[in-house]
């Protein structure tokens, strides 16, 4: 008949858990980050861990942030919405941190944004490149030091306006990156070429998540009438739709292809002589785009430390830990509404070049690169030649567009 | 199967009680983690009444759980944005659901039964997950807010943990006693007549496909309802929400916690999360701890963690069931 | 010859691929009296109870219940018109108790399947009337035990108990010694013999063992090959030389003396 | 007429591949009635074996030859231990125990391999595309497409005609009656579960040159070798070898053909031929 009373038991166990493990000591400055860890796309996760890890090493070196040490936790969002809110709550309620940074995929973004209001704590996404946390749904603390869809394809928009194509396509993962992606290239292409064509949704190639076998999306864009074809995989997605695109003979330069996260660093070292060459490819970083002191002490860094070239992610958290101190600087505390202000028209430089975060929508203005793959002996991986670099100003789209109502 | 109505009343109150108290000594995050343990308990209770109670393994129960998540959001954003409409929509809303697609799938047994359950839960995460213009696609619904409750006159914000809380526990509670009265009910003893042998059944004249699609669409509506909380408490419904995985979930938690015990798949997620939570303090790597722990719970826990241990303890004071 | 016929059985035929089970069978039970099926093994007499309780569908043919046609009726409509079985492999619920075994059909019985939120606890009225009929099989005082831990020859009691918990017209039991001890086939035997005697129901049942069927029955059809071989009294039965044949005289002469 | 034929093409490649695996999925259930929920990670754990034997040997076929065997062989430690105490209990408690494996493993191979993409070369001999029409074809892909049936071909003549295929049959058919007959019944389900997870890397092993190999690559093809498995009769291996073609053209015309629904089609089918055919196309009617 006790037969609950173990239940109870039990329960009264599990509260003492986790109430005994929310005791924080707050002599540190704590900076908290959420990322993919674990499964398809958790080398994103390791490579950001790492520029984190870098930034704050620098910086505790350098005396730490107002005098305080600096502090990293790390969280696997797994890429999954609820996951992604659990841990982010959970460093900020239990762990006690200042600040959160990172979040790799658009539907951990777009769930995290509107908790940060709750939680009353910054958070600077770093990678996720949905438009809206900094557009519609934007809010009073949460920041983008990344580029974001609209900026990326802003400028895929602009080398496609000088490629022969006229009928494009595209190679895109079936969920809202994806479907964004084309939805904007439509959009700004047709403005800087109106005579350009777009096939329609049932004939362009969107491939859901965990599809391993790309011959069929292939099939179909090599079949279809584009001359150029748009390709925002990204990931394991990207590795796979390239090795078997090339073999089907895909990259035989009878079409342009534009590839908006083809340089990504975790794919190219993937991939290696893999990667066609001449192909147009863009990034949030380039680590060989500019030779800027603050890029070359970067890049040495990172490789001499972990043997691989940084990728945009692991300049995301660089940079998100950067732009955190200057902030902290600027405002002399951790405060976090305090901080919330001081990042607000915050202008930072980063290896990637100087950032501008716009106050009204609070996305970062910040140059981004383009490249056409190419071979170079010296390196292990493709790099990019020619670079074709684009000012923070003229692919950010105005406040007014981006539908923030902040200001 | 045991359930004694009288002699589980005590303890149960006491863990009542003892819920009641929790924001006095939890923290914050306790306290969030134990909503979350509450709305998964309510996911996990309603799967049971399908697994441990009628003997059906449903690998499709997230779809229920996602729509309920779905139909209260958009009640929300195009409805009457009151908190009661919203859980009514999502309890009603996944019922239907339920209906429709139980109507088909109580034709099956066992692993076959499964997987169609899981083969119709991804029919409606592709739903959720493809047709953007309403679910807003894979990035899911958040643009909502969550309504504050009037009560005696004092508007609640339920942003606030503690009173989101009360809510969880309040909605839990019912649930749990709803389960608790159908599995103690004729109906209930069918339902176990039913996991016992469905032939017998249909042979003293009961209709078992009907008694198996009331359970299914009962399992449906509490499903709805522990997921519209989840929506809320995360404040946005997501295509993973729906997926078989999440389904995975519900089974992992109803068996570590054992499926012959009415608490047991409660038990079981409060047991899943501690654990995650402990472990994920020292390692991203929970997922090969959690592995290695289920393998072993498997094998020295036969009844579930909650199961075994009443069992140990009901042995060592009775002696063998004679 | 006066009684109602209670069940008929017209030409009925049923085969799995190209195996024949069932060939033409008809046959007529009147209410009251106590029949039995015989016939050698895969005679067919387990598919044909099958075949009127409604878990096949025959392939050919017709069959009657009360005068109505329920060739095509699921099993569970047949047993609220008040025909029902028991198996040859004893069919209880085996983790529940004893109580809760006679309570699911009493369930059933009183339209209360899907009443879900009484407690079955609190229904005293189902509980008394579930003891008498656990009184009538012979098995008080063991309400609450776990079905499983009981002897093998009460669990075949508790399938009679489930089955007359329904108040059958007509009850068809398949083999219901099979696998018992002679003292527990003696109780069986008695049993059958009272209920048949004492309630308004009718029984047909099948048996492998010749005593207890010219013991019990008053009417006897034989099957042999899926055909029905013979149709009458024990009497014209033992003295039917087909019949004989079939059995390859044994076990016949055995049971006549 | 070009693009219905490479349509074809890239149905039967992936038909085949997840034919491979869904042998040894439908081979464990139909001898042992356990769905394997750890038969994507033998599959994933094949593939990664054959990418270290490839970097330490240089030799595609070595890592063929001698990765399997060692996923084989760790299987049957997991049958002997793990799976085995639980044959008596229900079905439910199989499939949690592989279902940890699962979990287990796949994280595993991060911590050993790491969390970043590998990419396996296809062996010399079978690099390289012919032309096909204005396109190319892989050979790799071909190979797989003729492998596939190879296979099949092979496993099923074993099960046919050779005695221990008989015995496991008759075993799978009835396993008291083969205890009584002299089966030593739990070593051949040990030897089955060593077979099934052979099969399943080397399937593994035979998908790296073809996909990137990474954590989670076995959680995406677990699912779709069920709907095979299933679909064509559990334990059957023309219909797996049916239902992996079914699937491997609806993956490749639904995608030409039917874009917005295509995430669904698969389930869509599986659920037609369960309410149609509840025991598969190829599955003995209950």
């Amino acid at each position: 008949m006790k037969k609950m009373g173990f239940a109870f038991l039990l329960a009264i166990g599990f509260g003492l858990v986790i109430a005994g493990s929310g005791i924080a000591a707050d002599k540190p400055v704590k900076i908290g980050f959420a990322y993919i860890m674990s499964g398809p796309f958790a080398t994103y996760g390791q490579f950001a861990k790492q520029g984190a890890e870098l930034a704050i090493d620098e910086i505790n070196q350098a005396g730490g942030i107002n005098g305080r040490k600096v502090e990293a936790l790390f969280e696997d969002d797994a890429g999954k919405p609820d996951v992604g809110i659990r841990v982010i709550r959970k460093l900020v309620y239990e762990n006690g941190v200042d600040i959160v940074m990172g979040i790799d995929s658009s539907g951990v973004a777009s769930a995290v944004a509107p908790v940060m209001k709750e939680l009353k704590t910054p958070l600077i996404i770093t990678h996720a490149a949905v438009p809206d946390v900094t557009g519609t749904s934007c809010n009073r603390y949460t920041f983008r030091i990344s580029l974001n869809i609209n900026q990326n394809i802003a400028m895929a928009s602009t080398i496609a306006a000088d490629m022969k194509a006229k009928t494009w396509t595209t190679a895109g993962p079936d969920y809202s990156f994806g479907h964004q992606s084309w939805e904007y290239f439509q959009k700004y292409l047709s403005k800087k070429k109106p005579d350009a064509v777009f096939l329609p949704a049932a004939d362009v190639a969107f491939s859901p998540s965990a599809t391993t076998d790309f011959s069929a999306y292939v099939t179909k864009i090599m079949n279809s009438k584009a001359d150029g074809v748009l390709v925002s995989l990204w990931g394991g997605n990207l590795i796979d739709f390239v090795r078997q695109a090339a073999d089907m003979g895909f990259f035989d330069g009878k079409r342009e292809i534009l590839m908006t996260l083809g340089a990504a660093t975790e794919v190219l070292y993937a991939l290696q002589e893999k990667m066609p060459e001449g192909i147009w490819v863009g990034t949030r970083y380039w680590f060989q785009a500019n030779d800027t002191p603050i890029n070359k002490a970067f890049v040495d860094a990172y490789f001499k430390r972990f043997k691989v070239y940084p990728s945009y992610n692991a300049h995301g958290a660089y940079g998100a830990v950067k732009t955190y101190a200057a902030a902290a600087a600027k405002a002399k505390t951790v405060d976090k509404e305090k901080i919330v202000d001081a990042l607000e028209g915050l202008s930072i430089e980063l290896p990637v070049g100087k950032i501008t975060i716009r106050p009204e929508d609070h996305q970062a203005v910040t140059d981004g690169v383009w490249g056409k793959t190419a071979v170079d002996a010296q390196m292990p991986i493709r790099i990019l030649k020619p670079i074709r670099a684009f000012a923070g100003k003229d692919i950010t789209p105005p406040v007014e567009e981006t539908g923030c109502k902040l200001k | 199967m045991r359930f004694r109505a009288r002699g589980d009343v005590v303890p149960v109150l006491l863990i009542l009680l003892a819920l009641i108290a929790a924001p006095f000594f939890l923290s914050i995050y306790g306290l969030i983690v134990l909503t979350e343990i509450l709305t998964m308990s309510l996911f996990a209770l309603s799967f049971n009444l399908l697994f441990g109670y009628t003997g059906l393994l449903s690998f499709g129960q997230a779809g229920f759980f996602g729509a309920g998540a779905y139909f209260a959001v958009l009640t929300l954003i195009h409805g009457p944005g009151s908190l009661w409409a919203a859980l009514a929509a999502a309890v009603i809303g996944s019922a239907v659901l339920a209906a429709v697609i139980g109507w088909l799938c109580v034709r099956l047994d066992e692993i076959y039964f499964a997987i169609l359950t899981l083969g119709f839960g991804m029919m409606l995460f592709t739903i959720a997950h493809n047709w953007r213009s309403v679910t807003g696609g894979s990035d899911g619904l958040g643009n909502f807010t969550l309504p504050g409750l009037n009560l005696f006159g004092h508007d609640i914000s339920l942003f606030h943990p503690v009173s989101f809380y009360f809510l969880v526990l309040l909605i839990a509670a019912l649930g749990a006693l709803l389960l608790w009265r159908v599995v103690g009910s004729p109906f209930g003893l069918l339902l176990r007549g039913t996991r016992e042998n469905s032939l017998r059944v249909s042979f003293v004249g009961a209709n078992v496909r009907a008694v198996r699609l009331f359970a299914f669409i009962l399992a449906g509506a509490l499903a709805g309802l522990a997921g519209a909380l989840f929506a809320f408490f995360n404040r946005i419904a997501s295509p993973e929400m729906l997926h078989w995985s999440f389904s995975g979930k519900a089974v992992l938690m109803t068996i570590l916690g054992g499926s012959g015990v009415f608490l047991g798949p409660a038990a079981g997620a409060a047991i899943f999360f501690v654990l995650e939570h402990v472990i994920t303090a020292y390692t991203t790597n929970w997922m090969i701890f959690l592995g290695a722990i289920l393998v072993v719970l498997v094998l020295a826990f036969p009844g579930g963690v909650l199961g075994s241990l009443l069992d140990r303890l009901t042995r060592g004071r009775k002696g063998p069931p004679a | 010859m006066t009684e109602p016929i209670l069940l008929e059985v017209r030409e009925v035929s049923r085969s799995f691929g190209k195996f024949q089970a069932l060939r033409q069978v008809s046959l007529k039970i009147r209410t009251g009296r106590l029949c039995a099926l015989i016939g050698p093994n895969g005679a067919g007499k387990t598919t044909f109870y099958n075949v009127v309780s409604g878990r096949y569908r025959p392939t050919g043919g017709r069959v009657f219940f009360e005068g109505q046609d329920i060739t095509h009726a699921p099993a569970h409509r047949r047993v609220e018109m008040g025909l029902l079985r028991s198996f040859q492999i004893t069919n209880i619920f085996p983790a529940l108790t004893v109580l809760e075994n006679v309570l699911v059909p009493l369930v059933v019985q009183h339209g209360k399947s899907f009443a879900c939120l009484g407690s079955i606890a609190r229904r005293r009225d189902m509980a008394e009337e579930a003891e008498q009929i656990l009184s009538r099989v012979g098995l008080t005082g063991q309400s609450h035990r776990v079905v499983s831990t009981l002897a093998y020859g009460d669990k075949r009691l508790i399938e009679i108990a489930i089955v007359l918990a329904r108040r059958p017209r007509l009850v068809l039991l398949d083999e219901p010694t099979a696998g018992m001890n002679p003292e527990e086939t003696d109780r069986m035997i008695r049993l059958i013999r009272e209920l048949s005697e004492r309630s308004e129901t009718t029984f047909f049942i099948t048996e492998h063992d010749m005593k207890v069927v010219f013991s019990v029955a008053e009417r006897i059809f034989v099957l042999n090959q899926g055909s029905l071989l013979a149709d009458g009294t024990p009497e014209e039965i033992r003295a039917n030389p087909e019949v004989k044949r079939a059995y390859l005289g044994g076990s016949l002469d055995a049971a006549g003396r | 007429m070009e693009g219905l034929l490479a349509n074809v093409l890239n149905g039967l490649s992936w038909g085949m591949l997840l034919f491979l695996i869904s042998m040894g999925l439908t081979t464990i259930f139909g001898v042992m009635g356990v769905l394997n929920f750890a038969h994507g990670s033998l599959f994933m754990l094949g593939a990664y074996l054959s990418m270290q034997f490839v970097r330490w040997v240089g030799s595609f076929w070595i890592g063929l030859l001698l990765g399997p065997p060692i996923v084989a062989g760790l299987s049957i430690l997991l049958e002997r231990f793990l799976l085995r105490p639980l044959y008596g209990r229900d079905v439910s408690f199989q499939l949690l125990l592989t279902f940890g494996v699962m979990l287990f493993l796949d994280d595993g191979v991060r911590l050993i391999w790491g969390a970043a993409y590998h990419v396996v070369d296809p062996p010399p001999l079978l690099s390289g595309v012919i032309p096909f029409f204005s396109q190319s074809y892989p050979v790799y892909r071909l190979f797989l497409v003729v492998l596939g049936p190879l296979v099949g071909i092979a496993l099923w003549a074993f099960f046919a005609f050779t005695r221990w295929g008989k015995i496991l049959r008759a075993a799978a058919m009835d396993r008291q009656m083969a205890e009584i007959v002299g089966v030593r019944v739990p070593a051949m389900f040990t030897a089955v579960f060593g077979f099934g997870a052979w099969l399943a890397a080397l399937g593994g092993a035979l998908a790296a040159p073809h996909q990137s190999v990474g954590p989670a690559m076995g959680e995406r093809i677990i699912i779709e070798s069920f709907i095979v498995v299933v679909i064509g009769g559990m334990g059957s291996f023309p219909g797996a070898f049916v239902g992996a073609l079914i699937l491997g053209m609806l993956n490749s015309f639904g995608t030409t053909l039917l874009p917005d629904v295509q995430m669904a089609l698969p389930y869509i089918l599986l659920a037609v031929i369960l309410l149609t055919r509840p025991r598969g196309l190829f599955g003995a009617e209950a």
